[in-house]
């Protein structure tokens, strides 16, 4: 549930494009979410929909598009690279939901399948993430 | 493009009165302590107060105050547990005492998740404990938290003042809002700190003797009110409010 | 593609016999002190001994060991000028005392760099001077210093070991070398630290009590090595060669 | 004279790339160098001549490829981007001498031309770096 502090988010940035640029209408929001997040899509989309209402007409015609992203992690120590299903097995439900808090705490959790290294970046599928607000004047 | 997050971490600090980043670049000078007792002194003064340990690969806070078996509860955000009067936040929530390796990108990036879906009460003081060092969570704590104040502590010592004096010249010049200076873990009074706080235009904010007794206290809140440690950052809140 | 500073490093450490990474996980536990002395006190036991200043953002041994108006020279990279029989590097060299703001990438960075271009004599120990945090320099100190055996500082309280211990089941869990752990600004004898290495099957180095005097003492070697903080930091040497 | 151990590197890089391809001739190194390091190009030259004899044929028939990079930096406190030709004039001698050894030094004597912060990357033009090192078996 703590979703509704994330789509809030998206929402207040897709206000602030719309003050910037001037536009009246916000008519598209390309976003993605990434894997190890596990943002809940039902609470999320949800969410999203409470939060334009509250802005008037400005999200009246919104089409929002969300994609999945797998999460790839990348050791600093070897260099080896792994999906966050490699790894998924290990973690049980109370680290998997400080995970959904935090991803970071990825950190204290995971390690490198090869070295075994809690020194690696999350290449890419981490959280929420915008490519395009659209919108008309 | 723009990280969302960073639009909504000004809303979510709004009903924040004033935000107070105990800090001083350098380790082991009471930040922590300081940061404990300080929210608990203004919270039996009456104020609404909020605590945030922001050294998230050493948190101690939930140490000096012997929090534990409480956790923020999931609404439209996290709502952080209020504890002897003081609304808390850290990472151990999510981390269970573990050790916690995290290079200065991910702390950052930590901090911005964590200020996006923190959602504090209706606060006279946010404490903000700080972690050592001149980097990623000072840049952070100035851009994210606009108009926070910071209170640098120092100890008597020669080693510690070079580089309180790093931050404190650091902060004059990106004229961030500085509080003042506290004298932290006093053994004897030589003045020194009182001095460097005049030759350096900064306020001098009181100090804090070294007490040997408040280890015992460590964890256990009605004996920590009962250590001369807490007369003592008592009466530096004083100085504050 | 690989950075080709990566590819030096281990050819500019190869003439060093043991390194020695004076760590704890915490700030104020004595890193810069004990690494500074123990520098001195292998020196004066005849061995070849390095220090090297990995706090980049608040670097202190120079202050420790009052060590000013020297540089290092240029040749083939740069040598790290040697002040009291300790050759010593340190970004302060380069900064002039001037506050150093570093966000924990650019920290790396920097250390990548001073890895690549200095170039140390033969030596029997480098002891490197280690940051507070379980962040970046933590990191690049076990990538990069292949071998390099960690001495943890602690004092007396439990605020403070807790987060040692994070950094010594991190340590052990990646099996990286443990030397042990030094108990630093001891008031009185609790046996906890003891205790600690007991459970933790760490070795435990030895103890440095709190002097009251070192203040004084500070920036000055002659008085420095009539300090009873040296012949404690003395005594931990004899356990190490 | 530093530039000898920067040299070495380079060096060093492309003696391990021979190895683990099993190459017997490095034919082509293809490098930049950032404009903040300010690396003398002669010495540069010159160490890689000298160094690149002690490695016996290896590198008998190496063309380098040596480009300038000028440095880029972004402020991340408010997003202004500039060119380190914008600052330099604030620099005297012995900062740059500093920031020669350690470009990251940059961060104590360089601030942003808009914001004043130090909280700044460098994106491009730091360093060294290696775009390709090619051989023959
Ligand atoms: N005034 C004081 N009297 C006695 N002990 C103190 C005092 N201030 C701090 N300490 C002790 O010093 C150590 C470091 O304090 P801490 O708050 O963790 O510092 P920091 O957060 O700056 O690293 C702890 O063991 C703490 O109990
Ligand atoms: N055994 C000791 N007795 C007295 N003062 C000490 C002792 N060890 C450290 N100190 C003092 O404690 C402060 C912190 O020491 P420092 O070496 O800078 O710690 P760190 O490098 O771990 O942050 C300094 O003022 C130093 O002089
Ligand atoms: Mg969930
Ligand atoms: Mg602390
Ligand atoms: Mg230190
Ligand atoms: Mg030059
Ligand atoms: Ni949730
Ligand atoms: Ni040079
Ligand atoms: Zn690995
Ligand atoms: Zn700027």
């Amino acid at each position: 549930m703590h979703e509704w502090a994330l789509a809030d988010a998206v929402i207040q940035t897709a206000v602030e494009v719309a003050q910037r640029e001037s536009l009246k209408k916000i008519t598209s929001i390309k976003m993605s979410l990434g894997e190890l997040q596990e943002i809940e899509r039902e609470f999320f989309d949800t969410a999203l929909n409470e939060l334009m209402k509250t802005h008037g007409d400005l999200f009246s015609k919104t089409k929002i598009n969300i994609k999945t992203i797998k999460t790839r992690f990348k050791c600093r120590a070897c260099g080896h690279q792994w999906k966050l299903s490699d790894t998924e097995k290990t973690l049980d439900e109370e680290t998997r939901e400080s995970i959904h808090f935090i991803p970071e705490v990825a950190h204290v959790f995971i390690r490198c399948p090869k070295c075994k290294s809690p020194d690696f970046d999350i290449v890419e599928g981490r959280g929420i993430g915008i490519d395009s607000i659209v919108g008309e004047k | 493009m723009k990280d969302p997050r960073l639009s909504v971490i000004e809303k979510r600090l709004k009903n924040i009165g004033k935000i107070i980043a105990v800090s001083g670049g350098k380790g082991g000078i009471g930040k922590s302590v300081t940061s404990s007792l300080l929210s608990l002194a203004l919270s039996k003064k009456g104020y609404n107060v909020g605590l945030l340990d922001l050294d998230l690969t050493s948190p101690s806070d939930h140490v000096v105050l012997g929090i534990k078996d409480v956790a923020p509860t999931e609404k439209e955000g996290i709502i952080p547990p209020t504890v002897n009067g003081v609304q808390f936040m850290s990472v151990v929530f999510y981390t269970n005492e573990n050790p916690t390796p995290l290079r200065g990108e991910e702390v950052s990036n930590a901090i911005k998740e964590i200020l996006c879906i923190t959602r504090w009460n209706n606060l006279d003081f946010l404490i903000i404990d700080m972690p050592p060092g001149i980097g990623d969570e000072l840049f952070d704590t100035i851009e994210l938290f606009q108009g926070a104040e910071f209170l640098l502590l120092s100890t008597s010592s020669k080693i510690v003042f070079e580089t309180v004096k790093k931050l404190l010249l650091l902060l004059q010049e990106l004229n961030v809002p500085i509080l003042g200076i506290v004298e932290n873990m006093k053994h004897y009074d030589n003045g020194y700190i009182k001095n460097m706080c005049k030759k350096h235009h900064a306020p001098f904010l009181g100090e804090i003797w070294f007490d040997k007794n408040f280890e015992n206290a460590v964890g256990n809140i009605n004996k920590i009110m009962d250590t001369q440690l807490f007369k003592d950052i008592d009466g530096v809140a004083e100085n504050i409010v």
